[in-house]
């Protein structure tokens, strides 16, 4: 089978990309090791800084591929190889594909919160996940502890998974700071009777309307924010989460009971990301993530002409980034097709 | 009988948050809900006329007494000149002579 | 609690443990603090488990005490570590076993940090050499005496006459395992279950009939801590991190607390003493206090060895509810007895803390 | 001839009733006035100078209305038409009444009913050169002074924008029977005398005889028992007046007039709620000139103008809050018609509220042995410059003064250089005068140590307090002042292009202490003024006020917005103010430039000058090198 372009990967970016590539006339194949298209993005309930239903922006992508996209699920990449320029992807389903350009889409995997053993994540009944949260939310459940009963107090612990060396990762994940706060608005929005207090080490509010969310937090919401990373949590008799950090605002060290705790869990490369890089020589930086030919000049291709990288395989985006970085990669497609590609 | 073998349990430097008596805090946030809004920036305590002369802390102050430990604060937020220059150069708006004042209130009511 | 996911975790945690000829050196201080233990575990290493376990009278100190209390430069230690590795080469032994928590914390770290500076293993060899005309090979297995009864477990449990259940209920006990620090907290990896969770009295305790008790405080000190003991004007924050411990565990109601540090069980079993005298607070049911027991004490229990000869009458609390409650015999009469019949001298009855009286 | 009717009763006994009423609250007022006052009050009544002068302010206050006629000259006209125009039927009635009695010593009743008692006596109506027709014009033309002004009422009612006024305030029932009462008098008097004068076929005037003969004629029946009935309807509605008047907000009326005299007596408002107090809030008139003069409407807030905060103090019940709720501007109490000092009455009411407060400020007394700015000798300097706390956050107003005076060749002692200790206004404000006075203690120390024969500050709020309670014999100026001094005696000058300046006035330097002239002088010297809408004694806050506590940011800024709208009406280059405070407030949202005149002032200095100077090289060597070491 041949086609002009393959899009590994049917997340947001690799929609994004193959619906822009379509619509620049581009023949385009997406492949998708899942059963379904839409990424981490489908397990969303809200964005933020909006609190846009995540459905909105799946629907709206998809919408985009509608046409002239051919969209293989449940077709993992067994192996994939270049050769005069012609690239070779062999699924493990269906027929091998042949394609000029490839867009590499494989984006991320969410910490695994059980690595950050002192937080007691699969062991204390009550400690759950950032993502957990969101499919709570999703599925229009009401937020109660394992027990069943309504949380009084529920802790937010950032940076889990990021920006900590006892766990490998010394980058910021850069969008968890966001959603905690977007989360917090939420179990308030929820739960008016339940305390939130977030736990941060600092709030990387980097993008435009983070800040004013961070301040409607505190102003309309009271959210309580403490500022210290979460050292060690405990299991009381009932179930209950105690909770030990340095309030390094007063610079003395603070527990706290919470019926519930929320783990902001960071990204790392997925293990899709880190497999189809080995098997093409990709190069990677420290974190894990794929490199670029270059991060200012040549941001989304790479050493090898012809692919393309797009998205959260180059380290932690957020929804609208990864967006804006797959239509720019599919420009460069075109370019490159055209045989214009910028040296 | 307590028996005196030359030292003492000491106390906890730790901020038990859920032992701790929160009436104070509570009185101040439902007063005064801007302190929600710090940022602990600590702009109020650099520009401070009283932290000129002493180590007055007003951001740390304030955010003791949310977490519920007051006893020292009692003393210490007497020192304030009320001259709002912390006010002045808050960049959330905190209105931070009000918020001195209801702590100084909550301390009158509620001890 | 979700026992599954520490069991996901106790398998990242897997440590290698020799299986014989072990070359085990003993505490500086376990023999004042309980001497029974030791003396317990090379028992049940030669009589129940058969193994072939050596003792140097050449060995000294390792001088952990004295690195950890800031008096021995960390130069120095290694040199005495070396020549205590050269004395297990000397004696062919290449298995090298420690009674102590702290002397297998010194010995991981010197090991690892010549792992990572090959040249300064060259420089203590040399200082060894120059000092003692010694030479040394690294041992090619580290274990605490813990983890060789962990290993055995299993063994052990099948030879005992007992098992940790309430006679009376029918209900496995209640038990509080206390891991010294300097076991893993400095190298996960080197302790049995890792840092956050160690299995390796947790793992003794189960297959031994007994259930763990999970408690907030489980990852605080006991309160020796060393500096905060020695120096007398440290020592009320000594009595405060083992009251911290207590206050956390009391609602629980262990039926005792189980150790593998030399220090743990003296501090936790004093100080309850030392909280009720100054304090008048008791914890444990009917202000008994709660029994602090070592590894080996427990196991020598189980096993079915008189309390009285593995050193049970050395506590302050007091034992005996607890043996009643496994349905261990024992000779109230025979308590302050020496091996030769002698009276060995009776503490003061306390004021608060009670003593046990057999019913 | 018996002069006596059954129906004047409920007007003679109303009447005896409101006075010894008033006469009582006067005497309780007087008698619990605190000894100082008392004396005041006793060497008044005395002194015929000063009861002159206070008659002569009843007149115009409380009969002409001329504050309110300032304010708003149709509520001024309605006010006037009621106070005036009842006196003089009063007077007029009185005198007219001696012709028919002919004696001056008639019943209080008489002249009131006096169509009524004379109705038999035959005047022809156009006897109009008489004199008993020139008082029958004067009467009915009196009277329909009156009635016209309650037909504005009735407007006012209805419409109460037509006047201008955005909000009023809500009557209770005793104001209700009160005012409906009053309003039911002259329509009373009207339809009675009319009816008296259309039955018996003569005494009316230009009003009531054509009315009287009209309603004659529309009655079906002719019969002197609806005149009587009209003379008892009459009555009663005064009765049911004077009765309910002490129990109403028309007992403002008498108490105002007490008021006046208190003021006039040199009493003045203390710092603790006293009769003095009382009478100031008993004689608000509740006429609500203070709501829409009140800024904080702009802000949402319509629950603490001084209307309610002083019908909260009256109730006995004031929200604790809503004392805190003021920006202590004096706008209100500027436009007061009443006259009423609403700003110490707000904070009287803070003072209670902190009293159980303490402070501690031993910090800043000099430790015994150790050397502290208090034992440094006299410095040489003539003037001693106090830059105030907020001056630190504007470094270009400070900068500004140490170069004016450099240039102007002035020495000086830089006070608060590194530190400094708070004037005492701010915690004035918050009601805590007691732990100010501790702060002022401070700083009159170290005043007195300069050995400066003048005291220039940049700060209005520190001016304030300098001259009201600091109590130092030494010449106090504002920086606008000073400087005016240094051009009128030629010790600076200008150059430079002029600009359009609009100039802000700070409350605590124009209605706090009167400084409107010099600013506005000197910005002449190098500027053009443009006028501003609202200036003066009619400025507006800045909304960054100290004196308020309650606001939100977002309250004061919307505050601030609305000021900057009046103040870039006539699109100047440049706004101009006299405070610190003013400066941060107004800059933070203001589209021009926003400069203290001390900055505009150096700007415009020859530019050699001008450019020699730097902040950091003054002579003065700064005061507050040697701190007091904690």
């Amino acid at each position: 089978m041949n086609r002009q372009v393959a899009v590994i990967g049917a997340g947001i970016t690799g929609m994004t990309a193959a619906g822009a590539l379509s619509e620049l006339g581009i023949d385009v194949i997406l492949l998708e090791k899942e059963e379904h298209t839409g990424g981490h993005v489908k397990n969303w309930d809200r964005l933020f800084p909006s609190r846009r239903p995540a459905k909105e922006v799946l629907d709206f992508t998809g919408k985009s591929m509608a046409t002239g996209v051919d969209i293989r699920c449940g077709s993992a990449v067994e192996s994939i190889g270049h050769n005069k320029g012609i690239f070779t992807i062999r699924p493990v389903k269906g027929e091998p594909v042949n394609a000029m350009s490839v867009v590499l889409a494989t984006g991320y995997d969410l910490f695994d919160a059980r690595k950050k053993e002192e937080y007691g994540y699969g062991i204390y009944d009550n400690v759950i996940t950032s993502a957990e949260l969101e499919t709570i939310f999703s599925e229009g459940k009401k937020l109660t502890t394992h027990q069943g009963t309504t949380p009084q107090r529920i802790g937010i612990i950032h940076c889990v998974g990021s920006r900590d060396e006892k766990v490998g990762n010394l980058y910021c994940s850069k969008v968890c700071c966001v959603t905690g706060v977007k989360q917090a608005i939420e179990i308030r929005e929820m739960l008016p009777g339940c305390e939130v207090f977030s736990f941060y080490m600092d709030l990387r509010m980097y993008d435009r309307n983070f800040e004013e969310l961070y301040f409607e937090a505190q102003q309309k919401w009271g959210v309580s924010f403490i500022r210290g990373r979460l050292s060690e949590c405990a299991e009381n008799p009932d179930h209950s989460l105690v909770l030990k950090t340095e309030d390094t605002l007063t610079g003395r060290p603070l527990k706290m009971t919470v019926d519930m705790m929320i783990l902001l869990v960071g990204f790392v490369p997925s293990p899709e990301t880190v497999r189809i890089a080995r098997m093409l020589g990709l190069s990677s930086g420290p974190d894990g993530f794929l490199l670029p030919a270059d991060e200012h000049f040549h941001d989304n291709t790479t050493t090898i002409p012809g692919l393309f990288l797009a998205g959260a395989v180059k380290g932690p985006a957020c929804i609208v980034n990864s967006m804006a970085d797959a239509r720019a990669t599919a420009m460069q497609v075109k370019s490159y097709l055209n045989g214009e590609m910028l040296k | 009988m307590a028996k005196n073998f030359g030292y003492k349990i000491l106390p906890g430097e730790s901020i038990d948050f859920d032992r701790n008596d929160k009436l104070i805090a509570r009185y101040l946030v439902e007063h005064e809900p801007s302190i929600n809004l710090c940022i602990g920036c600590g702009s109020c305590t650099a520009t401070c006329s009283t932290g000129h002369f002493t180590d007055f802390n007003i951001r740390r102050m304030h955010t003791f007494i949310l977490r519920g430990e007051t006893k020292h604060i009692k003393k210490e937020i007497q020192k304030c000149m009320f001259c709002g220059k912390c006010q002045l150069v808050c960049p959330r708006g905190v209105n931070l002579r009000n918020v001195i004042l209801t702590i100084n209130r909550a301390i009158e009511h509620l001890g | 609690m979700k026992i599954e996911g520490k069991r996901s975790i106790w398998k990242d945690y897997q440590k290698e443990i020799a299986t014989d000829r072990f070359f085990y050196v003993r505490s500086c201080v376990r023999q004042n603090f309980f001497p029974g233990s030791e003396k317990t575990f090379l028992r049940i290493m030669k009589d129940v488990l058969h193994k072939d376990v050596f003792e140097n009278a050449a060995h000294t100190t390792c001088s952990g005490i004295g690195y950890h209390s800031d008096v021995v430069p960390f130069e120095t230690a290694m040199t005495m570590v070396a020549r205590q590795f050269s004395i297990m080469t000397e004696s062919g032994y290449e298995n090298f076993t420690t009674s102590c928590i702290t002397s297998f914390g010194l010995y991981s770290e010197i090991l690892e940090t010549w792992h990572h500076f090959p040249e300064v293993e060259e420089r203590v060899r040399q200082h060894l050499l120059n000092a003692t005309g010694r030479t040394f090979l690294k041992p090619a297995n580290l274990s605490h005496a813990s983890d060789v009864f962990f290993k055995f477990r299993r063994e052990i449990a099948e030879n005992s006459t007992y098992r940790l259940v309430n006679r009376h209920t029918g209900q496995p006990l209640q038990v509080v395992e206390h891991i010294g620090c300097h076991y893993s907290k400095m190298f996960p990896s080197k302790g049995v279950g890792g840092a956050e969770y160690p299995y390796v009295l947790a793992g003794m305790i189960e297959d031994w009939g007994g259930e763990v008790i999970d408690y907030p405080e489980r990852r605080h000190c006991c309160g020796f801590g060393f500096r905060q003991y020695l120096v007398q004007a440290n020592r009320g924050y000594s009595l405060a991190c083992s009251k911290k411990k207590f206050d956390s565990m009391a609602p629980y109601k262990p039926d005792f607390i189980l150790t593998n540090c030399p220090g743990c069980p003296m501090f936790l079993d004093r100080w309850q003493y030392a909280l009720s005298e100054m304090e008048g607070i008791t914890y444990g049911a009917n202000g008994l206090g709660i029994p602090v027991l070592t590894y080996e004490e427990l196991a020598g229990m189980l096993l079915g060895y008189d309390p009285w000869d593995i050193g049970l009458q050395v506590h302050q609390v007091p034992v005996e509810p607890l043996l009643d409650k496994i349905g261990i015999p024992y000779d109230s009469r025979r308590k302050f007895l020496t091996m030769d019949g002698q009276l060995m001298g009776q503490p003061e009855p306390p004021s608060h803390l009670k003593f046990y009286q057999h019913e | 001839m018996i002069n006596f009717n059954l129906f004047v009763l409920p007007f003679f006994l109303g009447l005896i009733y409101v006075v010894i009423a008033i006469g009582k609250s006067w005497y309780r007022w007087v008698r619990k006035l605190p000894a100082i006052d008392k004396v005041r009050f006793i060497s008044g009544i005395r002194s015929p100078g000063q009861i002159f002068g206070a008659l002569k302010e009843v007149f115009l206050e409380g009969l002409i209305h001329r504050r309110m006629w300032k304010q708003n000259p149709l509520l001024g006209y309605m006010h006037m038409s009621f106070a005036l125009g009842w006196f003089l039927l009063i007077v007029f009635g009185n005198i007219e009444s001696r012709f028919y009695s002919g004696t001056h010593l008639n019943a209080p009743y008489y002249p009131i009913f006096l169509k009524f008692f004379i109705h038999d006596r035959l005047v022809i109506f156009f006897e109009v050169f008489s004199v008993p027709g020139i008082f029958r014009f004067l009467m009915d033309f009196l009277l329909l002074f009156v009635l016209s002004g309650l037909v504005l009422a009735l407007i006012k009612r209805q419409k109460s924008n037509w006047f201008g006024m955005k909000r009023t305030t809500a009557f209770q029932l005793t104001d209700i029977v009160s005012l409906g009462s009053l309003w039911l008098i002259f329509p009373m008097r009207l339809l009675a005398e009319s009816y008296t004068a259309g039955y018996y076929g003569s005494g009316g005037g230009f009003l009531t005889q054509p009315l009287g003969n009209l309603l004659v004629w529309i009655v079906p029946f002719r019969d002197d028992f609806v005149a009587y009935g009209l003379w008892w309807g009459y009555s009663l509605v005064l009765g049911i007046f004077f009765i309910t008047l002490p129990y109403s907000r028309y007992m403002h009326i008498p108490t105002e007039i007490l008021l006046i005299f208190f003021r006039h007596f040199g009493i003045q408002p203390g710092k603790w709620y006293s009769s003095f107090s009382d009478v100031e809030v008993q004689a608000c008139s509740r006429c609500g000139v203070c709501i829409d003069v009140c800024q904080l409407n702009e802000a949402g807030i319509h629950d603490s103008q001084a209307v309610y905060f002083i019908r909260g103090v009256r109730d006995k019940y004031v929200p604790e809050e809503i004392s805190r709720k003021c920006l202590v501007c004096g706008r209100c109490q500027e436009a007061c018609p009443v006259g009423i000092s609403t700003d110490s009455l707000r904070l009287i009411k803070r003072r209670e509220l902190v009293s159980g407060q303490a402070s501690d400020f031993s910090y800043l007394a000099p430790r015994p042995g150790a050397a502290s700015r208090f034992d440094e000798p006299p410095r040489q300097g003539e003037v001693a410059y106090f830059a105030g706390c907020m001056s630190h956050l504007t470094p270009s107003i400070i900068r500004a003064m140490k170069g004016i005076m450099e240039h102007a060749g002035v020495s000086f002692t830089h006070l608060d250089a590194d530190k400094s200790i708070c004037c005492g206004r701010p915690l004035k404000l918050a009601g805590k005068d007691r732990q100010a006075n501790e702060l002022i203690e401070f700083n009159k120390k170290l005043i007195r140590l300069t050995g400066a024969k003048t005291l220039v500050t940049s700060c209005p709020i520190c001016y304030r307090v300098f001259r009201e309670e600091y109590n130092i014999p030494i010449r106090i100026q504002h920086h606008t002042q000073f400087i005016l001094d240094l051009v009128k005696t030629g010790k600076i000058s200008f150059e430079g292009d002029y600009k359009k300046v609009a100039y802000h006035d700070p409350c605590d330097l124009g209605r706090g202490s009167g400084v409107y002239e010099a600013p506005r002088d000197l910005i002449g010297h190098f500027a053009i003024s443009v006028p501003v809408s609202q200036e003066a004694n009619k400025a507006l806050c800045c909304g960054g006020s100290l004196g308020m506590f309650e606001a939100s940011q977002g309250q004061r800024n919307t505050m601030t917005a609305g000021v900057l709208n009046i103040l870039l009406q006539a699109q100047p280059d440049v706004l101009a103010t006299a405070c610190p405070l003013c400066k941060k407030t107004l800059e933070k949202q203001s589209p021009v430039a926003v400069k203290d005149i001390a900055e505009l002032v150096y700007e415009s200095l020859p530019k050699t000058v001008c450019c020699s100077v730097s902040g950091q090289s003054h002579p003065a060597k700064s005061y507050e090198d040697e701190l007091i070491s904690v």
